[in-house]
């Protein structure tokens, strides 16, 4: 008993709220907005009763995982544990109604944590100055992008209209790049899954505007070469960029800036414990070195001499805005409490315990899959299927059947340089005890592949709904309900 | 220890089966010079107590606005959230999960982000919709985007009627793209039409993009501009801010609109000081493939039961990288599905009795305020939704912080963004206003001119 | 995979919480108590970390059915739909951070509302006063008793120690009437499913301490008699005691005050729209008529010539304290908020609904269920599965097999002066097209039982556990959980 | 149609296909006259955010103990509680469900009160517990009747440093069954033991009762009682009202209690003006069958899987009716989760940290507070847990007043509970006062004597 759409239990006349009454002596409608302008036909909006969107609703999450559901190591993305406090503390009155525009006088205690936000960013990630305007990561690598742009066109550097970005980047690298008006110059890895420093010392030229790296990579490997790859860049001109994605690896052991980048972003919703929401929102801050602050987005939140904060517009340089407002401000909060409850010592230990993790579950999957890069990984690392090949079996496969046995599967077939990969995430939040659970299904699902090809290739039987055909969802898109359908 | 199950005896535990002694150990592929360096400093962790004084008294320094009376909008409207909404998006299951990548476990979020497409093309009357984008703002300068994808010209008209933080966002992309962005001026509070059809003469315009209501609430004759658009083979871009307004003005499709971006705001997402809120973005058939970000799409199970996946992702950056149509990957999902809640809660009627509401607030206090002898109407004779700009005899600033010591927030001061209209307030009344308060602002507005 | 006991997850040195510090210069425990008195093995609680706490409980929810999983037309338990504003608003810091010792002066708002609901209830059930003290409805109805009690000996009339019930009664009232030390007087209701005037007359005399009635009685009858019965009591020199548990069918329509009863108990988690929450809290005040005002647990909640509010205590006739401090305050803001957002139309409403959706419930499952009293009902009914008798198939299998399709059963053997009762109870809140599905599946179950016994005594199939064995459960009692077990 | 699905139309098509014409006709049953007086006046109804406003500007009328530095305790004790806590609560299958009459759909309340009874045990050192009663003084009151049974005997013995609100409880429920009740003295805030004897001896009482650690807050040497009650045969019923000191002494059930009352609400639940709360009951072996309530038990379904049930339910009013130990049916079920799934947080080593945080900063407190020379301790050299009396040289309701001008409650008064007491004070310290607080306590306390 699939719950239907939630037009298909509309009844007519039916209303699932109350709303205000309206008080005012009224007009008629036809005195206000001329008839032309005026609907002819309502919307067709479902017409349902309060308990009928609330069992709607709460049946539909059922059909979902979540990290509270249980373990969802998608590596890349750093699901860790949403502490319950964020959320209560976000949904204060005093944060969540507060309008955009009111007087910054009115608005003190907001414009404090944002401030303070920012300058915590700037000691995590050893920048100078950060923004917090970035809606998600591919945001702020779209801002960040922007201000290496915006740095080279002051210089009357106006040549440099390309951005290098190893072949193991994240898509959302290239994609940026292209959005912000460069060329994508691709370079592959070397043998131990870094950037292959021979292939970069070629990329790199007069017209190189950026290197776009995350470290540890995508392979979940430390770029050991960082110093040396930084000082390349910089010397051909170009500027590092650093996408933070996974800097849930490495707080308190390394920092974007003293490894030489020059632009950072963060993922809020990665490494500072904010919930993901099902595909966000999320918050993207970007950091940057001194040279580049006058050009990062308007406004920047500042501290006035009297101690009082304001946001500041008066940036001639900067890039502009890169969207209303000041940015998803109720994440910021979220982001705020997971820094000040954890602290200096506990953002540490976190990375500690996602690299620990990571590395646990490594030794003892390698053990029966194929590990490509075979050393120490940090928050992460990607296995591929390769061994099961000959059975027919795939690494989607194995991703449906672990659906079976209530886990997320890791993220699968990225990067792209890795055939069959598997990438896994366990972060700082999960015990030994699921991972030890996991590895014996992983094993379980291995020597399945291995006996029983078909029980794992049909996979999954335990789900909501079993595998989808995605291929005519493409080639024949229904992507609304319609009212005649 | 924080949010950290294993103890260090576990860690302990586990470096040494891993044939390690200390945690460092698996730091050493980390140079010692960027090791060394990377010390910081954000303060000693708090337990859960303290944390909460803490950020408590952070929020109690704000002023919101439900210790006022306020009359702010500006693209960020306080409209009614029922209650229920954010029970439900604390639902675990909805709020910790990630992208929908895995449907058959992500069948709720896929579902419900089926039914916001559904809802979207209902109320802008256009074919498609995606899953959001980040705002209002950043979905304009996708739609930009896309016009210029579509029709292969590179310059990008818009109209002053645009939210101004919309135009400056646009113009951030604009300039990144390396896409030229001319403004179109106003007429009487509307875009000029002589204008535009003089700019879109010159046949090198992607699109024209028009904000329905606009920026000063008046509501654009979109049918006439479509008509001269299409003339030139451009396209017409609506931008909404005020979705709640749809629910009595014809749709943007129906008046030749080949693509709508907005913000969804005012569905069930509260004002929260600017964000996190979601903009929409939808178009027309032709341009389906040229929307970015997610898309759901309903399809069926092997054995033939109907479920939802993310579709035409060919369009996407993990797909095709650098050829993407947008770098987008994490949306606005969440607030997409409190819209989704709100929208179905007010259904058919409830969205047009909320639009009918704020329409009569709105003029109540329009006719209230105008009739003040100070007080001048700037654009007399216009059509407008919830809002309205009127001319005071006094810089906007400085009424307002009169207004503000008896608790009003009588508008946004329209100085601070146009700076040529610095005795202007831009005046929104939503369904949460009540005559008493209306009445209010009235007489204290005259008290202090 | 079943979830565990929390226990079973424990693990040495987990926390799941963390602590404020202690601050304070520390002195050693034994100087501050004596070691003695001081615990040598700490209690085994489970040591789980705080995702563990929250993933168990998560997962345990999806074990249950409740109001917003789906129908759950529980006959005399009123499971209507519990509006989300009232859980928001009852969470309010100015009600839940309020100490119940603080001064009168810094709780204004609290016996403010306390005060008015005193009033509306006062006005729902035609009473002169109410005391929100009562937890639930049988301690509202111990109160009420013990009122009654207090009443008889103020008056010298020491005689009266029995307390007359009809056999149809909820097992709450004789166990009320034996708690507070009255001897239980059972009479058989009539054929029409009413108080038999006769057998009631046989019973009454001057030892009569009070009549226990609920109108609509448990079969969902109106006792049309009422006034004459109220007559009769009263004659006898004894009260009339309502049972407020199915007060939802008349509202706006009959007010027991109006009837003649004496004394009434509401449940607001019944009629008032707060929630059962698995089995409380709930809230049971009651409400008098006048000359039995004194007789009240102590404190009400009064208004002062000021305007102020006050608790009062001094009421020396008062039967005392039933509770500690003044009842359950928080779900008293529910019933408030519910009773405020009604208004006096809307609860009208929801009785003349909740008796609509009953009738129509009725009409349509008697062409296939036997309806022993086929007359109007109120709010609910009682049908039985006579019969199915012939084909092996009971009440309680019928139950069971609800449950597969989806819906919590009605209530089952109860009222007991029905063979195989099955008592339903939809509520207002409930949609006809709710009500269809219902009956459809009630017609197909019945339709299994002519032509699949097994199936449905069988059943369910479809639950996180099927039948269990409640004989060895009860007969063998594991209560708790033990570390060594 | 407040939350009301069907609509007019829809009603009356049910009325029609059921053949009456209007909503009245299924009325008629109700006699004419009483029909006819069923007027009532509760106002009329309210939208969703015109009854937010309201309930909230209620709300604001009073002031919390996060507004001021409270010391306040005597049964309502303000404890740290989990912010995951109240959003797994607000999972509907919890809270919308009933009682669990059917277990195979309430496996996840059912287990919860397993779980919830295991705890209680282990704290109290007892065999068994019921699934909670109303609150600690009723539980008491129940304890009296399970002693009543158990024993035949009907008098009751219970100590002055009895919660005064259970003891005024217990004397109600006691008087309607005709059961004597007699009060033993305290000796330097404890239990005389002496009296206790004498009165034990004369070999009529079923129970003596005492609070542990007492309202006073010292902690009674139940050991010692338990010897004295026993050798009498009578029950020692051992209340709490603050479990968190069960986390750092004896339990009862070592101690030699044969029931164990009290208030679980330090546990998850806030103070909340005082209710709802959670009265527990446990008890030894022996008592498993007169405790009143819910209990759960373990079993397995037809397949063998394990699952849980309400259990001895021949106990209870549904069955036993008149001869039922007790009439209650619902209990605080929704309280006894929230105080689960808090001990559950806690743990071994939460909660024994927890208890003595509040030793150390209670002692702390004491030692600031009896050093001001004005200040007297009123039972010197007893051991208390996190609560004390003191004596001041002027009224108890002054100083509160004063110090409440600075944002400091002090404390509990003990004139308006017992007469006799008027200058003296109950202060009460938890884990959530700070140093600085203690301190700003003493130094105001010394400011204002
Ligand atoms: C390495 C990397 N970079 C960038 C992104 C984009 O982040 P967002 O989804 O927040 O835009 C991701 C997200 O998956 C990522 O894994
Ligand atoms: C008719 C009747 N009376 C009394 C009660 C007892 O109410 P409570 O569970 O609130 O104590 C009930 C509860 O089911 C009932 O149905």
């Amino acid at each position: 008993m699939r719950e239907p759409l939630i037009f298909e239990i509309s009844k007519k006349g039916r209303k699932g709220c109350y709303l205000p009454p309206c008080d005012v002596p009224t007009q008629k409608v036809g005195e206000m907005i001329p008839e032309k302008y005026l609907r002819d036909k309502k919307a067709e909006l479902p017409e349902v009763s309060e308990i009928d969107v609330v069992r709607h609703f709460t049946k539909l999450s059922t059909y979902n995982h979540g990290v509270d559901t249980g373990f969802y190591p998608l590596g890349s993305c750093t699901m860790k544990y949403n502490p319950k406090i964020n959320e209560e503390l976000s949904r204060l009155t005093g944060f969540a109604r507060l309008h955009p525009y009111q007087p910054e006088e009115t608005a003190q205690g907001a414009l404090e944590l944002m401030y303070t936000l920012q300058k915590d960013l700037c000691q995590v990630a050893g920048m100078d100055k950060v923004s917090l305007q970035p809606a998600a990561g591919a945001h702020g690598e779209l801002a960040g992008i922007m201000v290496i742009k915006a740095y080279h066109e002051k210089r009357g550097d106006l040549k440099r209209n390309k951005v290098i970005v190893p072949d193991s980047a994240h898509g959302t690298n290239p994609a940026t790049a292209n959005m912000a008006g460069f060329k994508t110059i691709e370079i592959a890895s070397n043998a131990r899954g870094e950037v292959d420093l021979e292939a970069l010392a070629r990329a790199l030229d007069d017209t190189t505007a950026a290197l776009m790296l995350t470290n540890p990579n995508t392979l979940g490997l430390f770029e050991s070469q960082i110093l040396e790859i930084a000082e390349m860049v910089h010397k051909a001109g170009g500027l590092l960029y650093y996408d933070g994605a996974n800097i849930n690896a490495v707080m308190g052991y390394a920092r974007p800036g003293d490894m030489g980048f020059d632009v950072v972003h963060f993922n809020l919703h990665k490494t500072m414990g904010t919930p993901h929401g099902g595909g966000g929102p999320g918050s993207g801050p970007i950091g940057v070195k001194k040279r580049l602050a006058e050009f990062l987005p308007v406004p920047t939140v500042e501290k006035a001499d009297d101690g009082s904060f304001y946001l500041n517009y008066d940036m001639p340089d900067s890039i502009g805005k890169v969207k209303a407002f000041y940015g998803n401000f109720l994440v910021m909060v979220k982001a705020y409490c997971y820094i000040k409850a954890l602290g200096t010592d506990g953002l540490k230990e976190a990375s500690e315990v996602a690299v620990l993790n990571a590395n646990y579950l490594m030794e003892n999957l390698k053990k029966t899959y194929h590990l490509p890069y075979d050393r120490i990984c940090k928050h992460e690392f990607v296995i591929n299927s390769k061994n099961l090949k000959p059975y027919g079996v795939h690494t989607l496969d194995i991703a449906k059947r672990l659906l079976d046995f209530g886990y997320h599967p890791p993220t699968v077939y990225f990067p792209l340089i890795v055939e069959e990969a598997l990438m896994i995430e366990p972060t700082e939040t999960e015990s030994r005890e699921t991972l030890d659970d996991f590895i014996a299904i992983m094993e379980k699902i291995h020597q399945e592949a291995i006996d029983n090809k078909e029980l794992v290739v049909n996979a999954p039987y335990n789900t909501v709904v079993r595998r989808l055909d995605e291929v005519s969802a493409a080639r024949n898109p229904i992507i609304r309900w319609k009212k005649d359908e | 220890m924080r949010y950290i199950p294993n103890t260090s005896e576990d860690r302990q535990a586990m470096l040494n089966s891993l044939g390690y002694e200390k945690i460092e150990d698996l730091f050493q592929d980390i140079p010692e010079q960027v090791r060394k360096a990377a010390v910081f400093d954000v303060g000693q962790g708090m337990s859960e107590y303290e944390l909460k004084k803490h950020v408590r008294a952070l929020a109690e320094k704000n002023q919101t606005v439900d210790q006022c009376i306020s009359f702010m909008g500006a693209g960020a409207y306080d409209h009614f959230i029922p209650s229920f909404v954010d029970q439900l998006l604390l639902r675990s299951e909805f709020y910790t999960a990630y992208t929908p990548y895995q449907p058959e476990i992500s069948q709720g979020t896929l579902q419900a982000i089926f039914e916001y497409q559904s809802l979207i093309c209902e109320l802008t009357g256009m074919d498609a919709s995606n899953a959001s984008v980040y705002d209002g703002a950043t979905a304009t300068a996708e739609a930009a985007n896309m016009a210029v994808a579509a029709t292969r010209r590179n310059k990008i008209l818009y109209s002053k009627g645009l939210h101004p933080e919309y135009a400056q966002t646009l113009k951030t992309y604009c300039w990144s793209q390396g896409f030229e962005v001319e403004e179109v001026d106003l007429e009487q509070g509307i875009t000029s039409a002589g204008q535009a059809e003089e700019k879109l003469n010159k046949k090198d315009a992607a699109c024209l993009i028009v904000q329905y209501p606009n920026f000063y609430g008046c509501v654009e004759d979109l049918e006439e501009l479509a008509k001269k658009v299409q003339a030139q083979k451009a396209l017409l871009i609506a931008v909404v801010t005020e979705p709640v307004a749809l629910g009595i003005l014809k749709s943007p499709g129906e008046l030749g609109a080949d693509i709508v971006a907005g913000e969804a705001q005012g569905f069930g997402n509260h004002i929260a000081f600017g964000g996190p809120y979601l903009g929409f973005l939808a178009a027309n058939e032709k341009q389906i493939r040229r929307l970015p970000g997610r898309i759901v799409g309903k399809t069926r199970d092997v054995d033939g039961k109907v479920g939802y996946v993310l579709t035409l992702q060919a369009r996407e950056q993990h797909i095709r990288r650098e050829k993407a149509s947008s770098n987008i990957c994490s949306n606005q999902a969440l607030c997409a599905l409190a819209a989704t809640m709100t929208m179905s809660a007010l259904g058919k009627e409830g969205l047009r009795e909320m639009a009918e509401t704020n329409l009569q607030k709105a003029h109540y206090a329009y006719r209230q305020l105008t009739s003040l002898p100070q007080v001048k109407a700037v654009y007399p004779g216009q059509a407008f939704f919830n809002e309205f700009v009127i001319e005071l005899p006094k810089p906007a600033g400085e009424v307002i912080e009169e207004l503000r010591k008896e608790g009003i927030w009588p508008g946004v001061n329209l100085s601070v963004i146009c700076e040529d209209l610095n005795k202007c307030l831009l005046v929104c009344v939503t369904e949460l206003r009540t005559k008493d308060e209306i009445d209010r602002l009235a007489e204290r507005l005259g008290g202090v001119l």
